[in-house]
């Protein structure tokens, strides 16, 4: 990513304090094992050329007992991937608590074109195992939970999620899938996606792009839509975001096949291998899809961004000079003309209010990455910043990868081996093709890293700790951090406010033009707001007593 | 307008292994919420990464405030060998970077399902010397498969007891109170009246001041509050138990009963006016004090807007769903109100339940629904077949109201689309106040919304 | 739907001399409540019976609570020939049929126009033997045409000191308190941060016990409440006196000042943080006391809410009206929370109100319509020109609220269609929290009616 | 009034107290010259013959001090008889507070066909005269108060009500308002009802009547409506009880020409001269009305009573009678058959549980009557009753009327003396065919007494006292008290049920069919809640301790 930041002002510092007295200062207090391999995870970009971009430990094992913020495997595979698609009942397989918290508690939005089409978002369904179905095994529940739900829905597509202990016990959901699937007559199919998997929710993007590209990719041949056809992958339509960047293609005159996922059907994934072009947002979490997409299907992809006036514009503009359409590219700055000028108006006006202002933000696999570029909009500036549950190509850039070594929770992951339809491959662009749009500055299949993005003298910090946070704000006093639920309020006790990047606080969208301006507003609100002055009682401030008279 | 659970159909259907929409959680979070009500102590999840962030997700969402708590981290290889060296390392790491004074444990599905022995490993982590002297370890097991939320919290529940309490031999006069789940404001209320009685108590847990806690500037990982070692270490010696609730608070109750030979009255929570007669009722017996006037005053207020505003109570239909043990209080309160509590889920399991609220039912005119291991998809159906004039529970319940069109009182657990909930009781006489005024304010909100033009009234 | 004030046009006319939807009323009400917080007291109306009528029957509907209250049933020949013989024949019947320790005398404008003489037909009353030994007869002047209700009331609190008021020379460790018109449960709210401050105080007058009393089956004309005549004789020892709300308390507090030398700090009511702020360090700083950990764990409380939930405050507009010196803290309070209260009025006259108001608000990004004296038609023609998010204010706004369908929030005198104000107060750092827990409730209830499928919140 | 009660049970007891004994016992405590005037408004039904009805004293001053439950003037002509018209603008001229009170606290319904439709209702106007207007007078002010009105509101209709202070400062309201009729062409009049004329609210209705037929009555010869042409006088549609009764009177095809006064509006006051026949509710407030417009316009009146299902049919029958049509008298029977099975029902699943319960009016001018039919239908006896502004004829019967003394409060009031109207007058029956309808059992110009009509050993009491009420309950325990809302928590506290009968305690309405069903409801709900079980706490119930141990 080539933020506007890092375009004018690379060696910045963000910040004067000493980070390695910091760093150190906080090591200290961990066991000697932990401090060693915490060391790995907590980076300081170094003042200096910035084209030398350290090494971070990334997508490692979490110490036990560290007081991480990270989820599980079944967190990322049915909360991130499948939970935002609509007319698909997801059945957790376990006992109930896995199934409910993963209940409308991720912001995803939807949007039905009637009260006729399904959505079963809004319900949560589960085999609720008992002890009994540990012991003597919980297939035979599991198959007649898919006949109910079969039953009193009717459902087109049936998905099952397997949680810790179905894992132990050995339920073999996949063939009770296959069985149902059978017998229905729809399409049913599972996830083995234990809690246990990996070492954070990312384990779960993988399996759940592997099911999805397995059982449903590739079912609709269908060509839908107009001339520019496109894929967004990793957008989940938190708060809206989708919504808003639907509007914009829409202006633009692209067309949006599907969209992984958010405001998102099962039938638009069956169909999604149809379009031209796959954008990913959240290359984190679903570059996965992407490559084996092209791999089987002859679709490029590229990164693109939406968070941001400037990356949407930027994206929009990479969109159009893939299309190699003049008329598309015209259509493009003309939209982009429309909304910016508004959004710029906004951004002045907050930046008189936020300008030189800190910011943290550690959180997911990309929003991290992302959302500095809306501080940077602002004049803000980020000291520091980490993913929950990003790997080393996340903070390093994708160029890393080959020096990556697989370990052994990766390696339990599966890999799908992908090779070209036989049937429906079609190669969308020639490699010579790409590489005469790329020498116009349009790269594919690749992405930049956050510590490239970021200022020197700044922390990038993996899977940051409870204690880390702690002693990162005593030590350089943001005015404001981003991160998810866990963190709100232990940050906002602190006295500084904290913004949700997962819900938004139940704002947004932040996403495209007016997502952006949304943001500019919340952020000026949130780090100029009159509550905090009130922290300090009267006699906090002025504890002396004039005492008129002393009662006995 | 479109339906947001528009697939629910009318006719009842008969299910033996779908759940859908429940009214209940698993155990941990129980157990993760008992924890909190221990003062300097650091729950702990023994199981994968997610339990732990999902319950403190969803405990943060509730109470809007600080949620801490360890995870053992399982991975795969932590599943197939066993989680002691994960947990060993969690409890070295959480007493030497967090420095609490305990580490309360409970275990997940996953440590159940491969049969984790916390006794064991917690001797062991004593053994290698990762618990610092005077520092503590506490555990119950919780497995999510048994039970539910409310499971969890009583095993926690016991295992505070069952990790403190000690008996001198010297009795104390103090009486013990389980407060059940409910919100440190509950909590809070129940010391408050405790003491206007004249009587001394242990409340343990006690999440008032924890759940509930001042913007300070500052953050605290051990706020003030929370039931401490010492109290909890004389749980053996005092002269009696009050258990409120006998789904979350009866174990701890009766493990003193049968250890310590601390008697115990296990009582309804006092939520509503005829359970919370009870409760105070108990104190003073037990702790042989009169009442003073300032608790039957209160008493007197809240008779006096059940007497006032009969008119508006009677004959209206409820629904409601949540945790047995505050179904019960509320489903009697209900009934004393002249309303007509028609359906009741819980998602608990527990056949005692449905027996206890046909027992408080058996002489309203219509026939009552009841469910314990029910679900809100199963409500939401009753509902359709016989509408109701109110709904209360949760937060889930607001796609219910919205789509039938019901007045909605939120009460229970997870409340996390309003606030005030841990600030005001809804136990005690003021917490019956509280609950009339919520209920009225529901029932006259929609009386105005649908008054034509000829009946909008100024005066009710 | 049928507009329930379809005539209130948009376009603003200057009025000198109709009043339309008034946001006050007459002064004998507010002397009545008043008197209703002295133990032992029956207040009397010295006018045609319709006042005191009326004023039992609102005061009644207000606090759903026995409002008895003797009246001097002028005739038209009383009219001519002036009320003296009906007030001493009320005086012997009142003090002989229900045996009051007090008669509590205010006037109406009937008796005002005639010109009766109070203060010459007490002292007959007394000189012909209708005052029983040990009793009192105390009095107040409260022409219905001059100011309101609010007026009604301070004078009626100067009545109460310069009716029993004495100084035996002798300093009383003991603040006085006037709480303004406010609820029982403010006033017993008050009573509660005061003593939890340890500082001993003389509250008057006192409705807490007397119109938020029990239900006991037995009717008791003379409640346990009220301010007691040795408290009220003792206020001209005390070391002080805080006088809540200018317009209501202050003029008691001056009559101390200057008749006893007990000085005074006149402050806004409590309502909201920084209001209760300065009454709590007020209190600090004339009792010389620490504000306790209790107390500023309150605050935080409030202050926690206020931080945690500003996104859903943070500029919305809000139309309010009641009483001055509640409004006066409500704006602070609203704009403390970086709402924006755009239209303000109170029904009761006096410049300094706009002054007070437009100093509170000059900081707002938007213009402030106030005014004093004004009227709920000008106040709902400025709604039409500038909606508002919210509506704060007493019963009569809810057909406003319907009309132009804004989120309502009852505050104020009168409430007549629901339950709570009087025993939850608003005064306090727990009466912030009530307050913000019913403006987010407000707000948030709006929002999920108002959301479509794709944005209604689970999670708030 | 002839209830189904007094045909049954004429000597029945409604209680064995000794009722004497009472007596001096409540007057004891008196004052000698307040006891000596009490004792003359407190009457005991005796036992034996009915026929000798004992003189009662009403309509007579209050004792000051006495807490009587009673209002004035202004209250009995703004806030009852004008309050429930929708067309007209109500100025009140005084200070705030008459204004404030009466601004929709009685409660009237009324339902505007459209929104067009003028309601001034909801609206409260008052000059809210100030010192200065006292010291120099108000005719400007309310001069310019009416113009403002006009200027804002063009209604067709303004009246103005003097309130204490207008008449001892003599402002001259009439004249003020001849001037404004004049000047905006629009009805414009006033009302000389300062609250301490006469003795209580009664003297008001006087005036108003008075007002209105002066004013308003005549204006409008149009003929409207059916064959059957009635006005219903003294029926303020509290809860609605007046759309009740247009209900049923459209089911038998009777036309209402106009309501005195609720759900009214000025336009059928001006035709109600056209009617046929005015049937008179609550005789107390309106009979004024109905002997002015007999006298002027030929008109016969009879009371009805539409409280109570028996009532209510014998109401009907009575009119049908007057109109002596086969039709109409087929169609009422019809409509009663229809309409008194289910309230029937109703009638016997409460009787069941009020049977023989005891209840207590004191209410009013008619309502302490005439809801003593519905207590009877519940097989309730009603041990005391009495009237807040009933005169002699109330309680003793029509009959009474030329035995009674004026006195000076009531001479105060001014007597209209009328006249036919030479071209609207219309004699609608001869007396001889009123004579023959009469021998039919149907009384014209008449109406009973609320004591011929009570039980024997019953408390009949006039502006019964707070101090009496509270004796009352003591000694007879009734099980419910009807009064107003000054008393419904003094009732409440002592542990008795409390209905209100001039507000319906926000519910109704009870007139009529439907009306009596929700009384029957009402009464058996409030007389068999189990909330009036809670009154005791366990610990006063069963005061021992069985102290398990004592705390230091």
């Amino acid at each position: 990513m080539n933020s506007t930041l890092t375009d004018s002002v690379v060696l910045e510092r963000a910040t004067d304090k000493d980070l390695h007295k910091i760093k150190s200062e906080i090591l200290e207090k961990y066991p000697t094992k932990v401090a060693r391999k915490r060391a790995k995870q907590i980076v300081i970009n170094e003042p200096g050329d910035s084209n030398t971009i350290p090494e971070i430990g990334a997508n490692i094992r979490t110490v036990p007992g560290i007081l991480t913020q990270r989820g599980c495997c079944y967190a990322g595979c049915k909360g991130v991937i499948l939970g935002p698609t609509r007319d698909v009942i997801n059945i957790v397989h376990g006992p109930v608590g896995c199934s409910f918290y993963a209940w409308l508690t991720r912001r995803n939005q939807t949007s039905t074109p009637s009260d006729d089409a399904p959505n079963y978002m809004t319900y949560c369904f589960t085999t609720d195992m008992q002890d009994e179905n540990i012991v003597f095994g919980g297939e035979k529940k599991l198959k007649q939970a898919i006949q109910e739900a079969f039953d009193i829905f009717h459902p087109e597509t049936i998905s099952v999620f397997s949680t810790c202990p179905v894992g132990l016990i050995g339920d073999d959901i996949h063939s009770v899938c296959r069985e149902m699937k059978e017998k229905l007559g729809i399409n049913i199919f599972g996830f083995s996606c234990e809690g246990y998997k990996g070492v954070s929710q990312s384990a779960g993007h993988h399996i759940a792009n592997n099911g999805i590209f397995k059982n449903v990719v590739g079912l609709d041949d269908t060509i839908k839509g107009g001339k520019f056809r496109i894929n967004l992958l990793g957008e989940y339509n938190i708060g809206g975001d989708a919504f808003e960047i639907e509007r914009i293609l829409d202006a633009c005159g692209i067309s949006l096949i599907s969209t992984f996922s958010g405001n998102s059907t099962i039938e638009q994934f069956a169909n999604s291998h149809t379009a031209d072009l796959n954008a990913v947002m959240c290359h984190r979490s679903i570059t996965y899809m992407a490559e084996m997409m092209e791999e089987k299907y002859g679709m490029p992809w590229m990164k693109i961004n939406f968070i941001g006036a400037e990356a949407t514009a930027k994206s929009l503009r990479k969109i159009a000079q893939y299309f190699e359409d003049e008329e598309l590219m015209a259509r493009v700055e003309e939209v982009i003309a429309t909304e910016i000028t508004p959004v710029k108006e906004e951004m002045e006006k907050a930046r008189a209010l936020c300008e030189g202002k800190l910011a943290m933000l550690f959180v997911g696999g990309s929003r991290a990455h992302h959302y500095q570029e809306l501080f940077a909009e602002l004049g803000m500036r980020t000291v520091s910043a980490g993913y929950e549950f990003g790997h080393r190509d996340d903070y390093e850039g994708r160029r890393v990868l080959p020096s990556i070594k697989v370990d052994a929770d990766s390696r339990n992951i599966e890999e799908l081996s992908v090779t070209k339809d036989p049937e429906k491959y079609r190669q969308r662009k020639s490699e010579e093709e790409l590489a005469k749009i790329e020498a116009k500055g349009v790269e594919f299949r690749e992405y930049g890293g956050l510590i490239q993005d970021m200022k020197n003298n700044t922390f990038v910090i993996d899977d940051i700790s409870q204690y880390e946070t702690e002693k990162l704000i005593e030590a350089l006093k943001p005015d404001i951090f981003c991160a998810g639920i866990k963190e709100k309020y232990v940050i906002q006790k602190s006295g500084v406010p904290m913004k949700q990047l997962h819900s938004y606080d139940y704002g947004g969208p932040y996403a495209g033009f007016k997502g952006a301006v949304n943001f500019y507003r919340d952020i000026s609100r949130m780090t100029n707001s009159k509550v905090w002055s009130y922290v300090k009682a009267p006699w906090e401030k002025e504890p002396e007593l004039a005492a008129t008279y002393a009662l006995g | 307008m479109i339906m947001l659970l528009r697939h629910t159909p009318t006719e009842l259907a008969d299910r033996k292994a779908l759940m859908i929409n429940p009214a209940k959680t698993c155990q941990p979070i129980g157990a993760m919420y008992a924890s909190l009500g221990i003062h300097g102590c650091m729950p702990h999840s023994h199981g994968s990464q997610g339990c732990c962030s999902y319950h403190r997700s969803t405990l943060t969402r509730h109470y809007k405030e600080p949620v801490v708590a360890g995870t053992s981290s399982f991975t795969e290889g932590s599943s197939v060998f066993g989680g002691q060296s994960n947990m060993l390392q969690a409890i070295d790491n959480l007493f030497t970077i967090y420095e609490p004074d305990i580490v309360s444990v409970h275990t997940t599905c996953l440590s159940e399902t491969i049969g984790d022995d916390l006794t064991q490993i917690v001797q062991k982590a004593h053994d290698d010397g990762k618990v610092p002297e005077g520092k503590y370890v506490i555990y119950a097991p919780t497995p999510s498969y048994v039970g539910s939320h409310v499971t969890g919290f009583s095993n926690m529940c016991k295992g505070i007891v069952s990790g403190f309490a000690e008996k001198t031999g010297e009795k104390l006069d103090q009486v013990n109170i389980i407060p059940g789940f409910v919100e440190p404001s509950d909590m809070e209320e129940i010391k408050r009246l405790s003491s206007e009685m004249g009587v001394k108590t242990v409340l343990f847990p006690d999440t008032s001041g924890i759940l509930n806690g001042p913007q300070t500037g500052k953050y605290h990982m051990y706020p003030k509050g929370g039931t401490t070692v010492e109290e909890m270490k004389s749980t053996g010696d005092s002269m009696g138990t009050i258990a409120l609730g006998s789904f979350a608070s009866s174990l701890a109750a009766k493990f003193l009963d049968t250890k310590f030979k601390v008697p115990c009255d296990i009582l309804e929570l006092p939520i509503g006016l005829p359970a919370t007669d009870r409760f105070i009722d108990s104190l003073r017996k037990i702790a042989g004090v009169n009442v003073p006037e300032s608790i039957t005053r209160e008493r007197g207020q809240l008779v006096d807007v059940m007497t006032d505003m009969q008119q508006y109570f009677y004959g209206k239909k409820v629904a409601l769903f949540g945790d047995p043990d505050q179904l019960i209080s509320l489903t009697e309160f209900l009934v004393s109100l002249d309303m007509i509590p028609v359906h009741i889920v819980t998602g608990t399991p527990g056949k005692q339940f449905a027996e206890t609220i046909q027992a408080i039912t058996k002489d309203l005119p219509v026939p009552v629904n009841v469910k314990a291991h029910g679900d809100m998809f199963l409500l939401h159906q009753w509902i359709k077949n016989t509408p109701v004039d109110l709904l209360i529970g949760n937060t889930y319940g607001k796609y219910i109201a919205r789509d039938e069109d019901i007045p909605f009182v939120r009460h229970g657990f997870p409340i996390l689309d309003r606030v005030g909930h841990s600030y005001f009781p809804t136990v005690g006489y003021k917490g019956g106040l509280r609950l009339l005024e919520k209920i009225l304010g529901a029932l006259l909100d929609r009386q105005d919304r649908d008054a034509p033009e000829e009946s909008f009234e100024l005066v009710m």
